[in-house]
C-alpha cells in the first residue's frame, strides 16, 4: 500500500502553469465553499485534487470551467488572465472536463452523448455512420465493447461514466478535468483509464485527478493539491508524501479507524438459522439468469464482481425495484412476489441505489425530508412524525455520520457528492431495517467517512441487521462480508465463506470461469496488457 | 343547382354546418333546423363547428364528398369562404347561408341568405331608447347615460349591433355612451362588467346588453347593488330568449329585440325552391319583432325557447 | 440595529414578497385612476365595495387553483377542470330543477352534494388515466376537457338552465359575518388544503414525487395513490368552482360555465411561485396568485380599458409581473443601476445546474 | 437482427424482413401510425366514399396550417418547453396579411411582414424564457395575449383576402392522376420534411434533443443552451406565422377569432405522435400523424352526421381516449 512509483519530477521552473488559479473564492448565501484557494496546473503532469466530502473540490473545478462566477480571485491562462463565463467558452479554450455525476442525456444515443457538439459531417449534414463508428472506437480504447447506438439510458451507471469519460479524452484538450471519474468502476476500468491518462500525460495533457481512492492517486498522480473546509492546506509531491501524512492533511488529524474491521466481523452460524430472505431461481428476461441467494441474520452477504455482472441486478430484484420473471422469495416464513418496492419495505428491506443522481436525492427538498422520505413513506401520508421525533433523528443521525454542512434544512441538491450519500444511508437505517442492500454506498465517500461506514455497517450487522453489500472496490466488499457471492455475466458462479478469500482468489474464480465465449465481457481479457 | 340526386329516390340530403353550441339562441336554432328537416323527411348531415371556422370549412368540404344534394351553414366568420364555396358550385351543389352573411366577391356562390340583420337590431333598440330618452333619465340630471355590455369582441352581432345602436342614439345628444365593455355574451360576464360599473359610477340611467343573457347577469348585479332593475336602471337587450322574456314581463327589463332562432321552416321551404330550381330572392330576412314589457307577458305562454 | 437589518433581509428574500407586491401596485393603479377605489360601504347588512366584489370574484379561480397547485407539484396538469366545473354546473342544476321542491334547502344541499361526489369521480378518472396508464396529464385531462363539455351540454340539454333557489344562490351571493360566503368557501378549502398537505406528511410526499418520481418509488413512497388522490381533489374543487360559477348567475351556461378558467387557475398557481416544473408548491401563493387574477378582471373594467385592448393590458401586466418575479431579471436591472459588477457587492453564482432531469422548465 | 446467420444461404430478403424489429424509439410512432390506418379502415367500412384517397388528400389541405404549427410545436416541446401563443399568432398573421394587403402592399411585402412578425414575437419569448428564467408556459401565455392584443388592434372587424397572389396560391391545386391536392399542403409537407432533417442532422438538432434530456447536463457539455433554447422559440413563431399564411390562403381573410384554442390542438397533435411533453423524445413525422389522427376524428364525426353537438364533443373525447389508451399499450411493452 505504500509503495508510490516513481515520479518525474515537477517540470516546475523550465515550464510555466497552463492555468493558475489564485486566492479563489466562492460563496454560497451563508456557505464559504471556496475560501482563497489556489491551484497550478503543468502541463503533462497527472494533479490529484484531494480532501475530504463537501472540501471543495467540486466546486473549485466548476469555478475554472466557468459553471460558476467566481467571487474573488483570478484566473490565470497561459500567463494571461482570463475568465470563463460558461462551460462552452472552457471547452472551447481547451478544457475538457467529466464533471462529478454524470452529466450526459439519457435520451440520446451513447455516440451522440459522445459526440454532441462535435459531431462529423458530410455535406454540411451529421454523418450518423462516422459519428458511430468514431465513438466505438474511443470506446474501444478503454475497454467498453458496447453499441454505440444504442440510448445512453439503457446502460448502468458505470458505463454511462465511461462515456462520459471517453467524450472527455476524445478531444484535443490542454486540460483535462477528471472529478471522481472512477468512483464505480473496477479495476480493470480503472487501470485502462489510466493508460489513457498516461498516454494523454505524455503528450502534454494537464490532467486533474479526483479521487477518494489513494492507491489510485499514488499510482497515478504526480502533485496535488490537499483543500480542507474550503480552504488550501497545501500543495505537494505526490511521491514525498507519505499516506498518513496525506490523510492527517485532509481531515486534519489521525485516522484511527482505518484497518481495524476484519478483526471483529460477526460471525454467524448460517448453518442452523432461518434465512431471512430466501432466493430460489430469481431472475429476469435480459438481465438476470436464475439466482439462487440465503441471507442469514446478522449476516453481510458481499457480491463480487466486474462491470456488468449483474450486481445491481440482483440487487434490484431483492427490493422489487424491478419486478422478477423468475423464482420466487421467502422472508424468513413467508413466500412473497416482490411487485414493488414497497412490498420490500414493508418486510423491512432496504435498498440504496447505484445511481443516487437519479434514484436517490431528491434535490429540492431539504437533507431532514430526504432522510426522512422512507419512514415516512412507510408510516403513510396521515401519520407525520412528531417534530421532535424528527429533529432528533435527523441531528442523531447528522452527527454519527458527520454530514456537512450539519444543517437539516440545507437543500439536497447544494450538498456535495459524498454527503449526499450519506443522507442515504441514514435514509434508510431511520427505516430501522432488518435487511440492507447496499449497491455502492461508498461511491464517492471520502476516505474517513468509508471507514466510518463501513465500521456503522459491522456494527449493525452484529446487532442483528443482514446486509447485502456491493462494491466496485474488491477489497471493502472482502474486508466487510461473511459470505461471498460471486458474479460474472449475469448470473452468480461461486459463492464462499470468506474466511480465507483474497481478491487475487476473487478475481481466479472469475476469469476460472471465462471460457471463451463470446460474450465474455472484453474488459476481464483485456486486464493484462498495461 | 338542379337537384338531380333528389330525384333519384325522393328525399333530400341536406348538410348543415352549426356554428356551434355557444348560446341558448344557438341551441334553439339547432333544434329548430333538426325538428323541420326530421317532420319534413329531409335527411340532415349536421355537424357542429365548435366556433371554428376551419372546422366548418371541413365539415362543408366533407360534405362536398358525400355528394349532399343542398349545403346549409351559419357561418362563424364573414370572410374566408370563398374557396370552399367554389368548390361546392363547381360540384353542382348549392348553398345556402343562415343567420350570417359571408363577404364574398361573387354573389353566385351562394343562393340566398336567410337571417336577421344585425345591425338593424341594434337600430332598433337606439330608436326605443331616443324614444323614451325622457322616461329613462332616471336619476333627472339632464343625461341619459348608458352602459353598453358588449358581445365577444371581434363577433359580428357585436359589432353590427354596437354600430346600429350607435347611429340611433346620436340623434338625442342627451343620450350618451359612458361606458362600454365586454361581456362575452354570457351571464357570468354581464354580471362582473356590470359590478364594475355600478362601483365607479352612480349616474347609470341604462344598461344596453348586447343580449338577453349578458342583461340577466346585469339585473343580478344591480340587484346586489341594492337597486331596482328595470326602474333604477333601464335595462335594453337583444334576442328574446324565455329567461330574457320572462324578465321583461316581470319589469326587470325593458325593452327586447328580438332575433328569432327559428329558422329551421324558412330554410327547408328555400332549400326545397332551390332545388326545385325556383328562383329565390338572395336575401331573406327572418321575421322578427320587439318587445316592451307588456307585449312580453302576452307572448310569454308561447314562447319555446 | 442589526436584527432589524436581517429581518428586512428576510422579507427581501420571502418568496410571497413579489407576488404580493404585484397585487399592491396593481391595486395601486386603480386607486390612481378611481380614487374611490378601495372604498367600502355597509349594505342590506353586509360589506359593499370593489375589494368585496373581488374577494367574491376570486373563488372560482381560487378554488380551481388550488387543485391545480396540487397537480402541478406532482409535475402534472389538469386541463379539464372548466369542463368538470360545468358539469358540476349542469348537475346540480338540473338536480334542482327535477327535485320536488325547487327552493328547498336540502335540494339545493342534496344537489350540491350530489354534483360535487360526480366531480370528485371525474378527478380520480384523470388520476386512474395518469397514475394507473401512465398517460402524460396534459393529453389525459384533455380527454375530459373535450368531452366533457360535451357531457354537461348534455346534462342540461344544451339549453342554460336557470333555477330558483335561494340557498343555492347564497353560494356567490350570500354573506356570512358580512364577508362574501364564495369567498369564505375558498379561505376554507385554503385552510383545508393547508392542514392536509402541511399538518400531514402529504405535501412532502407530493413534492418529493413531482421532483424526483424514480427516487419516490425506490424510498417506498405510494406516487400512484398519491398522484390518483391530487387529482381528484382538483376535480373536487373544479365542482365546487363551477357550483359558485352556477350560483352566481343562477344558471348554467354548460358551453360557456368555467370555459379557459384553467388558463387563469395556472396563471395564478405560477403568479404565487409554484413551479410548472414540479416540486415544491406554495398555496398561499396560489391564494394571492388568484386575488391577483380578480383584481385584474376588476381592473380592465375600471380603468376603462376598452374592449379591444383587454388583450394587450392582460399581456403587459403579465409580462411585468413575470420580469419582476424573475431574480435574474431584476439582478440585471441593479446592474445597470448600480454600473459595473466589479465595484458592488460580491456577484451571486450562477444557479447550480439542477440535480435532476429539468421538466417544463427549471 | 442479429439472429439468423446460421446458414447465410436461406436468410433471404424475406427472412430479414420477419425478423426485423423497428428500436423502440419508433414504437410510438409505428403505433399512431397502424391506429390511424384502423381509424381510416373504420370510416371506410362504415361510410360511404370515406375510403376514397381524397379524403387523405383533404385532410392534408384542411389541416395543413395544423402540421405546421405541429413542426413549431415539436421543436418547442423537444427541449422541455411548450408554446401557447401560436395560435393567437396565427390570427395576428391572417390579420396582418389581410391589413396589408388591404392597404396596398405587394404579397410579397406583405408575406415578409407577416414572416417577421412571428419570429420577432418567438425571438421575444426566447429571449423572456432564457435570459429572465421565466416558466415557458408563461412567457407564451403572454405572447398568447399579447399577439391576440395585437389583432384587435389592427382591426376588430374581419377583412377579406382579395389579393391574386395569394387567391391563385389558394385555389392552386395540383392533380395526382384524378385527386387533387392544394399547394398548401406541399408547404406543410415540406416544412415536415426539412424539420424532420433539422432535427436528426444537424447540430442544432441534435442540440435540441440534449436540452430536452437534460438542460443542465447539456449546459456542462458545452452545448449552445441559449442559442438553442431561444432558437426553438424563434422557429416556432416563424412556423406559426407560415402555418398562419397558409391559414389566410385557407380562408382568404384576416380575423381576431381565428385560432382561439388552436395552440391546444398543435399541442394535442404533437403529444399523440408520442412527442413527450418532458422533452427529449419525439419525432416531427409523428406530429404529422398526431395531426393526421385529430383531423380523421373530425372527418368521421362529420360523415356520421347524425350527431348532436354534445355527442361531438363526447364522440371525440372517447376516440381520442381510446386512441391514447390502445397507443399506450402497444408502447408499454418495450420497458
Ligand atoms: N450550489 C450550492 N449552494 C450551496 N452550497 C453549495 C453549493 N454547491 C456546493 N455547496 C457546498 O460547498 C461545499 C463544497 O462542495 P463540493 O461539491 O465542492 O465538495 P467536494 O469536495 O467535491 O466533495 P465530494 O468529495 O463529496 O464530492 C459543500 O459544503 C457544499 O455543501
Ligand atoms: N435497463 C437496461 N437495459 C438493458 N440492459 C441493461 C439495463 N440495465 C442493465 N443492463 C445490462 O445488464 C447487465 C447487468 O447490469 P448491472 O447494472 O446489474 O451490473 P452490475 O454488476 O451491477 O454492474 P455495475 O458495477 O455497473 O453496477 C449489464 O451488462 C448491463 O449492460
Ligand atoms: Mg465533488
Ligand atoms: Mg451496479
Amino acid at each position: 500500500m505504500t509503495t508510490p512509483p516513481e515520479v518525474v519530477a515537477p517540470p516546475e521552473g523550465e515550464r510555466s502553469p497552463v492555468i493558475e488559479m489564485r486566492d479563489i473564492s466562492i460563496t454560497f448565501g451563508a456557505v464559504r465553499a471556496l475560501d482563497r484557494v489556489s491551484l497550478r496546473l503543468f502541463p503533462g503532469e497527472v494533479h490529484a485534487l484531494m480532501g475530504e466530502n463537501g472540501a471543495g473540490k467540486s466546486t473549485l473545478i466548476k469555478a475554472l470551467t466557468g459553471v460558476y462566477t467566481i467571487d474573488a480571485g483570478e484566473v490565470i491562462v497561459e500567463g494571461e488572465p482570463h475568465e470563463f463565463h460558461s462551460p462552452a467558452a472552457s471547452q472551447e479554450a481547451g478544457i475538457s472536463t467529466v464533471y462529478q455525476e454524470v452529466n450526459l442525456v439519457p435520451n440520446l444515443t451513447v455516440a451522440e452523448n459522445m459526440m454532441l457538439g462535435r459531431e462529423p459531417r458530410r455535406f454540411g449534414a451529421i454523418s450518423v455512420r462516422d459519428m458511430n463508428r468514431r465513438a466505438r472506437r474511443t470506446l474501444l480504447h478503454l475497454g467498453v465493447d458496447i453499441d454505440p447506438r444504442s440510448t445512453l439510458d439503457e446502460h448502468p451507471i458505470a458505463i454511462q461514466q465511461l462515456v462520459a469519460i471517453a467524450r472527455a479524452v476524445d478531444v484535443e484538450a490542454k486540460v483535462l478535468i477528471l472529478d471522481e471519474p472512477t468512483s464505480s468502476l473496477d479495476a480493470d476500468e480503472v487501470e485502462k483509464l489510466f493508460t489513457v491518462m498516461r498516454r494523454l500525460r505524455d503528450e502534454g495533457v494537464a490532467i486533474v485527478f479526483v479521487s477518494h481512492f489513494l492507491d489510485q492517486i499514488y499510482e497515478i498522480a504526480d502533485r496535488m493539491t490537499i483543500l480542507r473546509n474550503g480552504k488550501l492546506v497545501e500543495e505537494r509531491m505526490v511521491a514525498q508524501t507519505t499516506q498518513l501524512e496525506l490523510v492527517r492533511s485532509m481531515i486534519g488529524r489521525e485516522l484511527e479507524t482505518l484497518d481495524r474491521l476484519d478483526c471483529e466481523a460477526p460471525k454467524t452460524d448460517a448453518e442452523t438459522g432461518v434465512p431471512v430472505l430466501k432466493a430460489i431461481g430469481l431472475g429476469r428476461k435480459n438481465s438476470l439468469e436464475a439466482t439462487d441467494l440465503e441471507l442469514f441474520e446478522g449476516e453481510v452477504v458481499g457480491i463480487a464482481g466486474l462491470l456488468g455482472s449483474g450486481r445491481t441486478e440482483l440487487a434490484r430484484l431483492l427490493f422489487g425495484a424491478d419486478t422478477a420473471d423468475t423464482g420466487e422469495l421467502t422472508f424468513r416464513s413467508e413466500r412473497r412476489k416482490l411487485r414493488s418496492p414497497r412490498h420490500a419495505i414493508d418486510r423491512k428491506v432496504a435498498f440504496s441505489s447505484e445511481d443516487r443522481k437519479a434514484e436517490g436525492v431528491v434535490g429540492d427538498l431539504t437533507v431532514a425530508d430526504n432522510m426522512l422520505l422512507a419512514l415516512q413513506a412507510s408510516r403513510g401520508w396521515l401519520r407525520p412524525i412528531p417534530q421532535a421525533m424528527r429533529t432528533q433523528l435527523v441531528d442523531d443521525y447528522i452527527a454519527a455520520l458527520d454530514i456537512r454542512p450539519a444543517d437539516p434544512h440545507a437543500l439536497m441538491r447544494n450538498l456535495s457528492g459524498g454527503n449526499q450519500q450519506k443522507v442515504l444511508l441514514a435514509r434508510w437505517l431511520i427505516t430501522q431495517p432488518e435487511i440492507l442492500i447496499l449497491d455502492e454506498p461508498t461511491r464517492g465517500i471520502d476516505i474517513g467517512a468509508k471507514a466510518q461506514i463501513q465500521a456503522k455497517v459491522a456494527e449493525l450487522a452484529a446487532q442483528g441487521l443482514s446486509v447485502v453489500f456491493i462494491s466496485a472496490e474488491l477489497e471493502e466488499v472482502l474486508r466487510l462480508s461473511d459470505r461471498l457471492v460471486v458474479m460474472r455475466d449475469r448470473r452468480k458462479i461461486d459463492e464462499r465463506v470468506n474466511a480465507d478469500v483474497s481478491v487475487r482468489d476473487v478475481l481466479e474464480i472469475i476469469a476460472g470461469e471465462a471460457h471463451p465465449e463470446p460474450q465474455a465481457e472484453p474488459q476481464s481479457e483485456g486486464a493484462t496488457h498495461v | 343547382a338542379d337537384g338531380s340526386a333528389s330525384e333519384d329516390d325522393g328525399t333530400i340530403t341536406m348538410g348543415f354546418a352549426q356554428v356551434g353550441a355557444e348560446s341558448g339562441w344557438r341551441t334553439a336554432n339547432t333544434k329548430s333546423i333538426q325538428e323541420t328537416a326530421e317532420a319534413e323527411g329531409v335527411d340532415l348531415k349536421f355537424t357542429d363547428a365548435q366556433g371554428k371556422q376551419e372546422n366548418q370549412i371541413q365539415a362543408i368540404r366533407s360534405y362536398i364528398q358525400q355528394k349532399v344534394d343542398v349545403i346549409a351553414f351559419s357561418p362563424v366568420v364573414e370572410t374566408g369562404f370563398d374557396a370552399v364555396l367554389q368548390e361546392a358550385k363547381a360540384a353542382g351543389i348549392p348553398v345556402i347561408l343562415t343567420d350570417r352573411a359571408v363577404d364574398v366577391d361573387d354573389p353566385s356562390l351562394y343562393e340566398t341568405f336567410l337571417g336577421s340583420d344585425f345591425v338593424l337590431e341594434g337600430e332598433r333598440a337606439g330608436d326605443w331608447l331616443v324614444e323614451n330618452a325622457a322616461d329613462s333619465d332616471v336619476n333627472g340630471d339632464g343625461t341619459v347615460n348608458v352602459v353598453q355590455l358588449e358581445g365577444t369582441t371581434g363577433a359580428a352581432p357585436a359589432i353590427d349591433r354596437a354600430e346600429g345602436f350607435a347611429e340611433k342614439i346620436a340623434a338625442d345628444d342627451t343620450i350618451e355612451v359612458t361606458a362600454s365593455q365586454t361581456g362575452d355574451f354570457t351571464r357570468d360576464g354581464g354580471k362582473q362588467v356590470m359590478e364594475s360599473f355600478l362601483q365607479s359610477d352612480d349616474t347609470i340611467d341604462v344598461v344596453f346588453a348586447h343580449n338577453d343573457d349578458m342583461g340577466l347577469g346585469a339585473i343580478e348585479a344591480i340587484e346586489a347593488a341594492g337597486l331596482t332593475p328595470g326602474e333604477d336602471i333601464k335595462i335594453i337587450t337583444i334576442d328574446a330568449v324565455k329567461d330574457g322574456m320572462t324578465a321583461l314581463a316581470e319589469g326587470k327589463i325593458n325593452y327586447i329585440v328580438e332575433c328569432n332562432p327559428l329558422l329551421g321552416p324558412q330554410l327547408m321551404d328555400l332549400a326545397k325552391k332551390v332545388l326545385a330550381g325556383e328562383e329565390v330572392p338572395e336575401r331573406v330576412v327572418t321575421e322578427e319583432g320587439a318587445f316592451d314589457q307588456e307585449q312580453a307577458k302576452a307572448a310569454l305562454p308561447d314562447r319555446q325557447y | 440595529m442589526s436584527e432589524s437589518s436581517s429581518r428586512a433581509a428576510r422579507l427581501l428574500r420571502h418568496p410571497l414578497l413579489w407576488p404580493v407586491l404585484a397585487l399592491v401596485v396593481l391595486l395601486l393603479v386603480n386607486v390612481v385612476v378611481n380614487p374611490n377605489f378601495l372604498n367600502v360601504r355597509m349594505q342590506d347588512g353586509h360589506l359593499y365595495g370593489n375589494v368585496i366584489d373581488i374577494m367574491r370574484n376570486s373563488a372560482p379561480v381560487m378554488l380551481v387553483a388550488l387543485g391545480m397547485t396540487l397537480v402541478i407539484a406532482t409535475r402534472g396538469i389538469d386541463l379539464s377542470v372548466g369542463a368538470i366545473a360545468a358539469i358540476a354546473a349542469a348537475v346540480a342544476c338540473t338536480r334542482i330543477i327535477g327535485a320536488g321542491d325547487e327552493a328547498a334547502l336540502t335540494t339545493a344541499v342534496m344537489a350540491m352534494t350530489y354534483a360535487v361526489v360526480v366531480c370528485v369521480a371525474l378527478g380520480a378518472w384523470n388520476g386512474f388515466l395518469v397514475s394507473v396508464l401512465g398517460i402524460q396529464p396534459i393529453i389525459a385531462t384533455l380527454i375530459l376537457m373535450v368531452a366533457g363539455r360535451g357531457i354537461s351540454m348534455a346534462i342540461t340539454d344544451g339549453q342554460i338552465t336557470t333555477v330558483n333557489n335561494p340557498f343555492f344562490s347564497d353560494l356567490a351571493s350570500g354573506f356570512v359575518l358580512t364577508l362574501p360566503l364564495a369567498f369564505l368557501i375558498a379561505i376554507a378549502v385554503l385552510a383545508f388544503t393547508a392542514v392536509l398537505t402541511r399538518r400531514t406528511a402529504l405535501g412532502m410526499l407530493i413534492e418529493s414525487v413531482g421532483i424526483n418520481p424514480e427516487a419516490s418509488r425506490l424510498a417506498g413512497v405510494r406516487s400512484r395513490t398519491i398522484i390518483w388522490t391530487v387529482y381528484a381533489f382538483s376535480g373536487f374543487c373544479a365542482g365546487l368552482a363551477g357550483l359558485v360559477i352556477a350560483a352566481n348567475t343562477n344558471s348554467v351556461n354548460a358551453n360557456s360555465l368555467g370555459l379557459w378558467i384553467e388558463l387563469d387557475a395556472i396563471l395564478a398557481v405560477v403568479i404565487g411561485g409554484t413551479s410548472l416544473a414540479g416540486g415544491r408548491f406554495s398555496l398561499m401563493g396560489t391564494f394571492i396568485g388568484a386575488l391577483f387574477i380578480a383584481t385584474l378582471a376588476r381592473t380592465i373594467p375600471n380603468i376603462g380599458i376598452p374592449s379591444d385592448l383587454n388583450y394587450l393590458f392582460k399581456a403587459v401586466v403579465v409580462i411585468a409581473v413575470c420580469l419582476v418575479q424573475s431574480p435574474k431579471a431584476r439582478a440585471s436591472l441593479r446592474v445597470r443601476r448600480t454600473g459595473p459588477p466589479t465595484s458592488g457587492p460580491a456577484p451571486t453564482p450562477a444557479p447550480a445546474p439542477a440535480p435532476a432531469k429539468a421538466g417544463i422548465s427549471s | 437482427m442479429s439472429t439468423a446467420t446460421v446458414n447465410p444461404g436461406s436468410a433471404s430478403t424475406w427472412d430479414r424482413v420477419r425478423s426485423f424489429t423497428p428500436p423502440p424509439r419508433y414504437y410510438p410512432i409505428l403505433a399512431t401510425l397502424a391506429l390511424f390506418i384502423g381509424l381510416f379502415g373504420l370510416g371506410g367500412m362504415r361510410y360511404e366514399g370515406f375510403s376514397d384517397p381524397q379524403v387523405l388528400l383533404s385532410l392534408l389541405i384542411d389541416n395543413a396550417f395544423l402540421i405546421v404549427l405541429g413542426v413549431g410545436m415539436t421543436f418547442v416541446i423537444l427541449t422541455g418547453g411548450i408554446d401557447l401563443s401560436v395560435g393567437s399568432v396565427v390570427a395576428l398573421s391572417t390579420m396582418i396579411a389581410a391589413k396589408t394587403l388591404q392597404m396596398g402592399w405587394s404579397p410579397y411585402a406583405s408575406i415578409t411582414a407577416v414572416l417577421l412578425t412571428g419570429t420577432v414575437l418567438g425571438l421575444l419569448m426566447g429571449l423572456l424564457i432564457h435570459y429572465f428564467d421565466i416558466q415557458p408556459f408563461i412567457a407564451t401565455l403572454a405572447g398568447l395575449f399579447l399577439a391576440r392584443g395585437l389583432t384587435y388592434l389592427i382591426s376588430v372587424e374581419s377583412i377579406s383576402i382579395s389579393d391574386d397572389t395569394f387567391t391563385q396560391l389558394a385555389f392552386k391545386t395540383v392533380y395526382i392522376g384524378e385527386y387533387y391536392i392544394r399547394w398548401t399542403a406541399i408547404i406543410a409537407l415540406a416544412t415536415v420534411a426539412i424539420a424532420a432533417f433539422v432535427l436528426a442532422r444537424t447540430r442544432f438538432g441534435r442540440t435540441v434533443y440534449a436540452i430536452g434530456g437534460s438542460e443542465s447536463s447539456a449546459m456542462l457539455m458545452g452545448l449552445r443552451v441559449a442559442f438553442t433554447k431561444v432558437g426553438v422559440y424563434v422557429i416556432s413563431g416563424f412556423c406559426a406565422a407560415l402555418a398562419g399564411l397558409l391559414f389566410s390562403l385557407y380562408i382568404l381573410s384576416g380575423n381576431s377569432l381565428h385560432a382561439i384554442g388552436m395552440e391546444l390542438d398543435a399541442i394535442a397533435a404533437v403529444v399523440i405522435g408520442g412527442t413527450l411533453l418532458t422533452g427529449g423524445r419525439g419525432y416531427v413525422v409523428g406530429s404529422l400523424l398526431g395531426v393526421m389522427v385529430l383531423g380523421i376524428i373530425k372527418t368521421l364525426i362529420s360523415f356520421d352526421g347524425t350527431l348532436s353537438s354534445y355527442w361531438i364533443r363526447i364522440i371525440t373525447g372517447l376516440l381520442l381516449l381510446a386512441f391514447v389508451v390502445v397507443q399506450r399499450f402497444a408502447t408499454r411493452r418495450r420497458s
